[in-house]
C-alpha cells in the first residue's frame, strides 16, 4: 500500500471534487440544520438554548415517549430487513451468479424491478394488494385455503409495522442482491473451480468459499441497511401518512422528525426540535457507522483478485 | 412588458379549473398581468412553501390554510397585510377570522371558501330499502340497522387506517351538535370546557358504535378507498365533507342525496361545521404587488365567488354576496347554513398551536375509539391532558 | 468458465426459487401495469382483471399526455440522472480510489466524513441549500439538481466503490507503475475498468433517488421547462381526489428509462474481469 | 482404487479457435502420463477437459470404462494442481490443504496427520497458519501441490507443478510424487515443460502440438524412436541439431543429430564451422558452432572445456546415432 | 543510459516475519546480476525493494549512486516481469505490451513496431487482440516479458521470467534477453531457479539463503569455488554429492564431489553400494548409489548406459575435483 513520501498531490486531486461539492451542497447546510438543534424560538427570535432541546426530547414524557416508540418501531423495521431482506438478497445473488444459469438476466431485473419504482406506486400497489375490501389478498389466500390468515394488517398496530417492513423488502430487496452480486462475480473463476475439484459444492463452496470471500460486501449492505432503515420515512408515509398509524404503530424516526421538522397538518413545523431530532437520529446512526468502519470493517480480511 | 404572478397552492386537484375557467377570465379583464397556477401535492405544499419562503423562491400568491400554519407565515413577515384590501368588505368576520390575528387587528388572506361536512347516501340504496334520511341519532342508528341487515350495501364507507377521516368526517362531523357549535368550542378556548366534559366525550361515544357498521378490515381501509366503496355503490351511507360533490358527481353512477349530522333530540337545534378552509395571501416579498393586490380584489369580488363555486360544487363561497349553485348536491349543504348553526372544526383555532398538537391527537383518539383500542372517556383525558399540558386559557 | 453440469436436481433447485421469487417481485408490478390500462371503476371493482375488452381504458395515458408537456418532463429527468450519475461516478470513484489506495493521514477520518451525508436525511438543509440556489441564481435550473444529487450521492458511491477497489490487486496497480503510469492513468486505465461491476451497482443504486426524487425538483425547479417525470406525476395527486389512472399510467411510463438504464448497466455486471491478470 | 482414463476424438474449441482438434488417448490404471508440448499447444485446456472444469466440445472422456463427459468435476474423485494455483485466498495453508477432506468427513485427526505428512515433505511447515498472499510463488506452488496430495483419489492431474521452484526442492518434490505414485498406485497425468521431470516421472509421454497428439511412447521410446523431427525436436534438451541431409549424403532430407552425439575438433571433421559461442554450464559445456551450410549447430561436451569464440571448427556426427527424416519431416526407417 | 544499483544494509520485514536481514550488493552498470536461492528465500522481496513496490525497512537503494528509497516506482526508469505476471486483464495483449510506451508519448508507429519485434521474438503474433483470460499460462508469460522488453529502461528486473515456458521457446528467450542485454547495455536483475540460465546469462550470480548473500560471483567462479557447502550444493545439478571426510581419510568434516566427478565401476572402488535407482535422461543418466556411509550418492554419466537396480556399484571420486568443508560448511582451501 505504503507509496513514497513526497507530496502526494494527486491524493488530493483525487479527493477534492468530490470533497468540494460534498462539502459545499451537504455537509454545509445540513449542519446548519443539526446546528439549529442548540436554539430555540423566543417570541420572534432565535436564541441559543445549549442543549434544552435535547432535555425536552428525552426528559419531556410526550417527546421521549414518542421518540423512544419511533426507536423501538425503527429497530424492529431494521431486524425485520436485516433477517429477510439481506438473507434473500444474499441467496438470490447467489444463485443468480451460479455460472451457466440461464435466463439469469431475466430474473435478476424482474427481482431488481421493485427498486426502480417510485415510493407513491409502491404504497398505492400494496395498499391496493393487502386491502381487505379490493380483495387481492384475501382472494389469494382463499385460494390456497388460507383465508382465515387474512386480517387487515395495515390497519392493525400489532401487523402494520411488520408488513410494512415485508413491503420494504419486497421493494429493496434488489439492492443486496446487486451489491453481493457484484461481489461474487469477483471472486476468481479459478479458485471456485479448485473448491469444485476439492468436491465443495452447492452450499458447502458458499459458506465456505465464496461467502468468506463476499464478507466486507456483507458488511456494506449491514451497515447500509442500518443507515436507510434509519432514516427510511417515505414508503410509510405513502402508506400511513405522517401521523404513521395505527395509533403511531409505525412511527419510526423519519416520520417523527418529518412531522417535527416541516410540521403536518395544524402541527406547524419547529425546526429546532425537529433538528434537536436529526441531531439524534444522526447521532444513533453514526454510532452504528462508526462500530462499523473502526470495529467491523478494520477485521474484515479482503482479498485481491 | 407583462408581469407573471405565480400562485402557489396545494390545490392540484384545481389546475384544469384554474388553467380553463379563472385564469382567462382575470387576464382578459386585466391585460398586462399573466397568471401562473402552481400547484403542489398536497402533503408536501406547507415544507414546501416554508422552505421556498425562506430562501425567498416563492410565487407572489399564496394560498393559505386556515389559522395557524397562514398566521405563522404573516408572524414571520411572510404574508402581506391586506386589511386594507377593498374586497375585504366583502367577507363577513366570522369568514375572515380563520386569517387574522387573535386580536383581528390584520386580516392577511382573501377568504376563498369553506366547506361543510354532513352525511352523503346512496338514493337508490335508501330507495330500495325503503329508507327515509334521519334526522335523530336514533333514526340513524336505525338506519344503519336496516342496512346492515339487508346485508347489500355496507351501511357506512368509512376507514381507519389514514386517521383523518374518522377525526374531520367523524368526530367534526357529529361533534358539533353535541358541543353546540361556536358555544362550545369558544369555552374550550376559554376553559371553561374541558375535552373530559360530556359533550364533548359524547361523540367519541357515538363513533364507537360505528364500528359495526364500517365495512370488513375497515381498519386498513383508506381515505380513497372509502371513496371508492361508495361510488362504486357498495355502501349505502359517506360521512363526508362537501369537497367530495365533484367527485362523486363524476364517479357515481346512482343517485345522490345528503342529510346533515342528526342531532340527539328530534327537534333539538341542529349544528353544522362550515369550515373557512381556504384563501389566498400575497407574498410579502412579492416583486409585483400592486399587480398581486389588484388579483386579491378580483378573488374577493363576486364574479370570482361565483365563477369558483360553480366550478368547484362543495367549496362554498365566503363571500357575503349569495352565490347561486347549479348543483342539486351542493344545494342540499349549503342550505343547511338556513336551518343550522354553523361552527368551525373544534381543534383548529389556537388549540393546535402546541405540543402534543390536539388536530393530529383527535385523528389518532377518533381512529382508535372507532377500532375500539381507546375507549372514549380515556381518549378525552388523554386529550384534555396533553390540551393541559401546554395551553393556559389567558381566563 | 466452471462447468454447472451434472446436478440437475440443483439447477432445478435454483430455478424454482428464482421464478418463486420473480412471481413475487412482479406480482405488483404486473397489478401496477394492468391497472394503469383500466378505468377507475375497473380498478378496483375488479383489480385483477386484464384490462380487457371490458375494463380496457386508456384514459389514464391520455390523461398523462393531455396534461403538460411530458416529454419534455422526461428529458429533464433524463438530463438530471444523466450529469448527476456522471459526476457521481466519477467523482465518487476518484474519491473511493483515494481512500482505497493511499495510506494517509486521517484517511479512516476522511472516509467517515464522506459517509456523514449517508446518515442525514439531505432534506433538512434545504432552506440553506435553496438560499445557496437563490444566491447562486441557479433556482429553476436543472444545474441545480445535478449539484445537489451530486453531493446526495457521493457518500454512497464513495462507500460502495472503496470497498470494491480494495479487491484489485496491488501488483496490477504496481505493474502499472513500473510501467510509468501516473496515479492518474492507473486509475482510469486500471482500476476504473476492473470495478465495472461495482461502478454499474453503485449506478444503479444512485439513478433511482434521483428519478424518482419529488422533493428538490419541486423546491428548486419546479418551472414547466424543469419540471422532471416524477414531479410532472404529482399533478394527479390531489387534496382529496387522486387521480389514479393519471398517477399509475404516469408513473409506469416513468419506469420505463430508469428500466432501460439499469439494463445498460447491468451489462457491466461481467463475470471473470480480472480473470488471467496474477497468477 | 482404479482410475483407468480414455479420451475418444476428444475436441474443444472456444468459441471459434480449436483448441483441441481430436485427442484419442488412453492411460492405464496406475499408470503416470506426462504432456508435453510447446506453450499454448493445449495441454492445460485437456487437463482441463479431463478435470470437468471445461465443457468437451466432441468426443468422450472415459474414466474406468465410463463416459463422464456430463459428470461434475467433484464427482469424478479427481484432483488437481492448477497452473495458476488457485489457492483459496481466506484460507491459511493448513485450511486450504485439508478443506476437501473436511469436506469429505475425514476426522480430525487424520485430517491433521495428513496434513503434517504432506507440509512436512514440501517443507510447509513453518508456513502452515500463513494465508497465500504471504507467501512467496514456490510456497503457493508447493501449497497447491499440497492440497492435491493429500488427497487419495483415483486420478491426479498436475498443470506444471514445480516450475517455481528452485532445483533442489524440485528434485526432492518430484521424487516425492514418484514415490507417492508408487504407493498409492493412482493413475496421475502431468503437464510438464522440464525434459528432466518427463523423462524421470513419466511411464508414458504425450506429445503434443497445436491441439493434436504428435507421439505417444515411453520416454526412452521418444527420445531414440522419434516418429517425426517435431518430437525429435522436442524431447532431449539442448535440442537435437537437424542437418541438410543431402549436404552431407545422407538419406532424406533432413539429418538429425543430438548435441552430444556431434563430435568436435580443431583441426578436422566433416562439417567445417566457426564457433559462434560457448555455455559453460559446469558439468558440461555447450558449443554453438556456426556452420555455412546447416546453420548454428549445438555440441554438447561433459565436463569443462575451453573454447576461443570465433575459433574454427570441425563436427562429426556420429552416423549410428543420427536420424533420417522425410521431406515432411516423417522418420525414415 | 546508465543503471547502477547499489543496495546498503537493505532489509525487510514483514510485520514481525524478518524476511531480507541485510543485503550488501552492488550491480554494475550494464551488469547481468542473476538471484537464486531456495524458494521463499527473499529473491522476489529483493526484486520489489529495488523496483519501489515494497518499503525498504532499513537500508538504502542506490541507482546510479542516488538514494531512491523515496522515489515512486514510476520514476525509477525501470521494467519488471512479476513473478505472478500482474497482466491487465481487461487489456489486450497489444495493449498490455503498449501502455507503457505510450505512457511515454511514443508514436503510433514507433509503439506497433516495437510490440512487433517483441511480439515476433515471444511468438505472440498470432495472439495480438486477445485478453489474458484467453491465453495458456506460458502465453501470459511471454506476455509479461514482452511487456517488460519493449521499453528500453536502465534497469530490468525479471523475476522466473521463464518457469512457464517450454524447452524450446525457453532456450530462445534466453538467447534474446542475453541478446536484449547486449545491445541495449541495460542492467538486469534476474531472478531464476533453472541453472542453465543462471550459468548461461550472469554475469554475477548471487546466492540468497533465508535473506542473507551467502555468495556473490561469476557462475563458473561459484561452480568452482563455493564458499560454503550450501552454495556447493545450490551450483550445479544435479546436486553435489556430500561425502564424510573422515571415511575417506580426507582434509575437513564433509567432502563435496559433483555427480559427473565420481566414476562407477561394476567390480572395484573407494566407496561400495548398491544401485537404488537409475534415470535416463537421454543425453546422459543419473545412477542413484545408496552407500552405508555417505547415504544415497548421486553419479552423472554422459550417454546412455544400463545398470541393473540393486546390483552392487563402487564409486571413485576424483580426488583433483573434490572439495572441502568444515564442520560450519565453510570450505577449507
Ligand atoms: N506479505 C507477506 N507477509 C508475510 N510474509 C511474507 C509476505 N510476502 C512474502 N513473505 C515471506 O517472505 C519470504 C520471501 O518471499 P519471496 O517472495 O521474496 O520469496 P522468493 O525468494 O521469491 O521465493 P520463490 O522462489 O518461491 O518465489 C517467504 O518466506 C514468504 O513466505
Ligand atoms: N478462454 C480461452 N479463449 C480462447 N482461447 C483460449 C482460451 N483459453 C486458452 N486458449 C487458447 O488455447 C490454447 C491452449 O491453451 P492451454 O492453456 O491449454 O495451453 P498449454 O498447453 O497449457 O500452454 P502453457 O504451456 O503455456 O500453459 C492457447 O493457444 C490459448 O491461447
Ligand atoms: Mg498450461
Ligand atoms: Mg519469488
Amino acid at each position: 500500500m505504503a507509496r513514497g513520501k513526497p507530496v502526494r498531490w494527486h491524493v488530493g486531486v483525487f479527493l477534492a471534487p468530490a470533497l468540494l461539492v460534498y462539502t459545499a451542497i451537504m455537509i454545509i447546510p445540513l449542519f446548519g440544520t443539526l446546528n439549529l438543534s442548540l436554539f430555540n424560538k423566543a417570541g420572534d427570535l432565535r436564541v441559543f438554548v445549549g442543549l434544552q432541546n435535547f432535555v425536552t426530547l428525552f426528559g419531556d414524557p410526550r417527546w421521549s415517549g414518542a421518540f423512544w416508540n419511533a426507536l423501538g418501531n425503527n429497530f424492529w423495521f431494521f431486524v425485520i430487513h436485516m433477517l429477510v431482506q439481506n438473507p434473500i438478497g444474499i441467496l438470490l445473488a447467489a444463485l443468480l451468479s451460479s455460472p451457466r444459469l440461464r435466463m439469469a438476466a431475466f430474473y435478476r431485473t424482474a427481482i431488481f424491478v421493485p427498486t426502480i419504482l417510485s415510493f407513491v406506486i409502491v404504497g398505492f400497489v400494496w395498499k391496493l394488494i393487502l386491502s381487505p375490501i379490493w380483495g387481492i389478498a384475501p382472494g389469494m389466500l382463499d385460494w390456497v385455503g388460507l383465508k382465515g390468515l387474512f386480517a387487515p394488517w395495515l390497519g392493525k398496530a400489532e401487523y402494520a409495522l411488520t408488513a410494512l417492513a415485508l413491503v420494504s423488502v419486497w421493494q429493496f430487496v434488489g439492492i443486496p442482491m446487486m451489491l453481493i452480486y457484484a461481489a461474487l462475480l469477483s471472486i476468481p473463476d479459478d479458485v471456485i473451480e479448485a473448491a469444485e475439484m476439492d468436491g465443495v459444492t452447492g452450499w458447502s463452496q458458499f459458506w465456505k468459499i465464496k461467502l468468506p470471500l463476499i464478507l466486507p460486501s456483507i458488511g456494506i449492505i449491514s451497515i447500509l441497511t442500518f443507515v436507510g432503515n434509519f432514516n427510511a420515512f417515505d414508503l410509510i408515509y405513502v402508506a400511513q401518512g405522517a401521523l404513521a398509524g395505527p395509533d403511531f404503530a409505525t412511527d419510526i424516526l423519519g416520520t417523527f422528525l418529518y412531522r417535527t421538522f416541516f410540521g403536518f397538518q395544524l402541527q406547524l413545523g419547529d425546526p429546532y426540535m425537529g433538528s434537536a431530532i436529526a441531531t439524534a437520529m444522526f447521532g444513533i446512526i453514526l454510532i452504528g457507522v462508526c462500530v462499523y468502519l473502526f470495529g467491523i470493517q478494520t477485521r474484515l480480511r479482503r482479498y485481491q483478485f | 412588458e407583462d408581469v407573471t404572478l405565480t400562485i402557489e397552492s396545494w390545490r392540484n386537484d384545481d389546475l384544469t379549473i384554474w388553467q380553463d375557467k379563472l385564469i382567462p377570465a382575470f387576464e382578459a379583464a386585466n391585460p398586462g398581468i399573466k397568471l401562473v397556477f402552481a400547484p403542489t401535492a398536497p402533503a408536501e405544499y406547507n415544507a414546501a412553501l416554508n422552505s421556498k419562503l425562506q430562501a425567498g423562491s416563492a410565487g407572489d400568491l399564496i394560498t393559505c390554510r386556515p389559522f395557524d400554519a397562514s398566521l405563522e407565515l404573516y408572524n414571520q413577515g411572510n404574508l402581506a397585510d391586506l386589511s386594507g384590501l377593498a374586497a375585504m368588505a366583502n367577507f363577513s368576520p366570522v369568514a375572515k377570522s380563520a386569517w387574522q390575528t387573535d386580536d383581528g387587528a390584520a386580516t392577511f388572506c382573501m377568504p376563498m371558501a369553506s366547506v361543510i361536512h354532513g352525511f352523503i347516501y346512496n338514493k337508490d340504496a335508501f330507495d330500495q330499502l325503503g329508507l327515509a334520511v334521519p334526522t335523530t341519532v336514533d333514526e340513524f342508528f336505525a338506519v344503519l340497522d336496516k342496512i346492515k341487515a339487508d346485508g347489500t350495501y355496507i351501511p357506512m364507507a368509512m376507514g381507519t387506517n389514514d386517521q383523518w377521516e374518522a377525526a374531520t368526517m367523524g368526530y367534526n362531523n357529529i361533534g358539533p351538535n353535541y358541543w353546540k357549535g361556536e358555544e362550545g368550542r369558544l369555552a374550550l378556548i376559554k376553559g371553561t370546557q374541558k375535552l373530559t366534559d360530556p359533550q364533548w366525550v359524547a361523540p367519541y361515544e357515538q363513533l364507537a358504535k360505528w364500528k359495526d357498521y364500517l365495512g370488513d378490515g375497515f381498519e386498513a381501509q383508506t381515505y380513497p378507498d372509502s371513496q371508492n366503496l361508495f361510488t362504486l355503490g357498495r355502501a349505502a351511507i359517506y360521512p363526508a365533507g362537501s369537497w367530495e360533490i365533484a367527485g362523486f358527481n363524476a364517479q357515481a353512477q346512482f343517485k345522490m342525496g345528503a342529510f346533515a349530522p342528526p342531532v340527539v333530540n328530534a327537534g333539538d337545534t341542529c349544528y353544522i361545521s362550515d369550515h373557512t378552509d381556504i384563501a389566498m395571501g400575497m407574498n410579502a416579498k412579492s416583486a409585483h404587488p400592486e399587480e398581486a393586490k389588484k388579483f386579491l380584489e378580483w378573488v374577493g369580488s363576486s364574479e370570482f365567488a361565483d365563477l369558483y363555486a360553480n366550478s368547484l360544487p362543495g367549496f362554498f363561497s365566503l363571500n357575503s354576496t349569495p352565490v347561486t349553485m347549479t348543483d342539486p348536491l351542493a344545494q342540499e349543504f349549503v342550505s343547511w347554513r338556513g336551518k343550522c348553526q354553523s361552527t368551525i372544526r373544534s381543534t383548529y383555532q389556537i388549540l393546535s398551536r402546541g405540543t402534543p398538537n390536539l388536530e393530529n391527537e383527535t385523528w389518532n383518539a377518533s381512529a382508535n375509539v372507532i377500532k375500539g383500542t381507546e375507549t372514549p372517556a380515556d381518549a378525552g383525558k388523554r386529550l384534555q391532558a396533553g390540551l393541559d399540558s401546554w395551553y393556559k386559557p389567558a381566563n | 468458465m466452471a462447468q454447472a453440469r451434472g446436478n440437475i436436481g440443483r439447477s432445478i433447485a435454483a430455478h424454482a426459487v428464482l421464478i418463486a421469487y420473480t412471481l413475487i417481485a412482479l406480482f405488483p408490478v404486473f397489478v401496477i401495469v394492468v391497472n394503469s390500462f383500466k378505468s377507475r371503476r375497473a380498478i378496483f371493482a375488479n383489480p385483477l382483471a386484464l384490462p380487457w375488452p371490458e375494463h380496457f381504458d386508456l384514459v389514464g395515458y391520455t390523461t398523462v399526455l393531455k396534461q403538460g408537456d411530458f416529454f419534455q418532463y422526461f428529458l429533464n429527468s433524463m438530463t438530471v440522472t444523466v450529469a448527476s450519475l456522471f459526476f457521481v461516478l466519477l467523482f465518487g470513484a476518484m474519491a473511493a480510489f483515494a481512500l482505497s489506495e493511499y495510506r494517509f493521514r486521517g484517511n479512516t477520518l476522511m472516509g467517515l466524513y464522506l459517509a456523514l451525508g449517508i446518515m442525514i436525511p439531505i432534506r433538512l438543509g434545504t432552506v440553506a441549500i435553496l438560499q445557496l440556489m437563490v444566491a447562486a441564481g441557479l433556482v429553476n435550473t436543472l444545474t441545480a439538481l445535478i449539484l445537489v444529487y451530486t453531493a446526495q450521492g457521493l457518500p454512497l458511491a464513495v462507500f460502495i466503490l472503496s470497498e470494491f477497489m480494495r479487491n484489485v490487486s496491488d501488483d496490477l496497480k504496481n505493474a502499472g507503475r513500473i510501467d510509468g503510469l501516473s496515479e492518474y492513468r492507473i486509475f482510469f486505465v486500471l482500476v476504473l475498468p476492473l470495478v465495472r461491476p461495482a461502478m454499474a451497482t453503485v449506478a444503479v443504486f444512485t439513478m433511482i433517488p434521483i428519478w424518482n426524487d419529488l422533493w428538490f425538483p419541486l423546491i428548486l425547479a419546479p418551472s414547466e421547462e424543469t419540471k422532471t417525470i416524477t414531479l410532472g406525476s404529482q399533478v394527479f395527486i390531489g387534496q382529496f381526489v387522486t387521480n389514479w389512472n393519471a398517477v399509475l399510467a404516469a408513473l409506469s411510463l416513468a419506469i420505463v428509462p430508469v428500466l432501460v438504464l439499469y439494463l445498460v448497466f447491468s451489462r457491466q455486471l461481467i463475470r471473470g474481469i480480472t480473470a488471467g491478470a496474477v497468477k | 482404487m482404479s482410475g483407468s482414463l480414455e479420451l475418444r476424438g476428444v475436441a474443444k474449441a472456444f468459441g471459434k479457435t480449436e483448441v483441441i482438434k481430436g485427442v484419442d488417448l488412453s492411460v492405464d490404471e496406475g499408470e503416470f502420463c506426462v504432456f508435453v508440448g510447446p506453450s499454448g499447444c493445449g495441454k492445460s485446456t485437456l487437463l482441463r477437459m479431463i478435470a470437468g472444469l471445461e465443457d468437451v466440445t466432441t468426443g468422450d472422456v472415459m474414466l474406468d470404462g465410463v463416459r463422464i463427459n456430463d459428470v461434475a468435476p467433484a464427482k469424478r474423485e479427481i484432483a488437481m494442481v492448477f497452473q495458476t494455483y488457485a489457492l483459496y485466498p481466506h484460507l491459511t495453508v493448513r485450511d486450504n490443504m485439508g478443506l476437501a477432506l473436511k469436506q469429505a468427513g475425514e476426522s480430525r485427526a487424520r485430517i491433521d496427520q495428513s496434513i503434517a505428512v504432506a507440509s512436512n515433505m514440501l517443507a510447509l511447515g513453518d508456513y502452515l497458519e500463513r494465508r497465500p498472499a504471504e507467501l512467496s510463488g514456490g510456497q503457493r506452488q508447493r501449497v497447491a501441490i499440497g492440497r492435491a496430495i493429500v488427497r487419495t483419489p483415483k486420478l491426479f492431474l498436475f498443470d506444471e507443478p514445480l516450475s517455481n521452484l528452485d532445483a533442489a526442492l524440485r528434485v526432492a518434490t518430484r521424487i516425492e510424487i514418484a514415490r507417492l505414485h508408487r504407493e498409492l498406485g493412482a493413475t496421475m497425468v502431468y503437464v510438464t515443460h522440464d525434459q528432466i521431470e518427463a523423462m524421470t516421472l513419466a511411464d508414458k509421454i504425450v506429445v503434443l502440438r497445436g491441439g493434436r497428439i504428435e507421439q505417444v511412447g515411453a520416454p526412452m521410446e521418444l527420445y531414440n524412436n522419434p516418429a517425426n523431427t517435431f518430437v525429435a525436436g522436442f524431447i532431449g534438451s539442448p535440442q537435437m541439431n537437424f542437418l541438410r541431409a543431402g549436404a552431407l549424403g545422407a538419406r532424406g532430407e533432413t539429418m538429425g543429430i543430438r548435441p552430444e552425439h556431434l563430435a568436435i575438433s580443431a583441426t578436422a571433421g566433416e562439417i567445417g564451422g566457426r564457433i559462434s559461442h560457448v555455455e559453460k554450464l559446469g558439468g558440461e559445456t555447450l558449443v554453438y558452432v556456426r556452420t555455412e551450410v546447416h546453420g548454428l549447430l549445438t555440441v554438447r561436451l561433459f565436463g569443462e572445456h575451453d573454447f576461443t569464440v570465433d575459433a574454427v571448427a570441425f563436427l562429426t556426427p556420429d552416423q549410428a546415432r543420427a536420424f533420417h527424416f522425410d521431406t515432411a519431416g516423417q522418420r525414415l526407417r
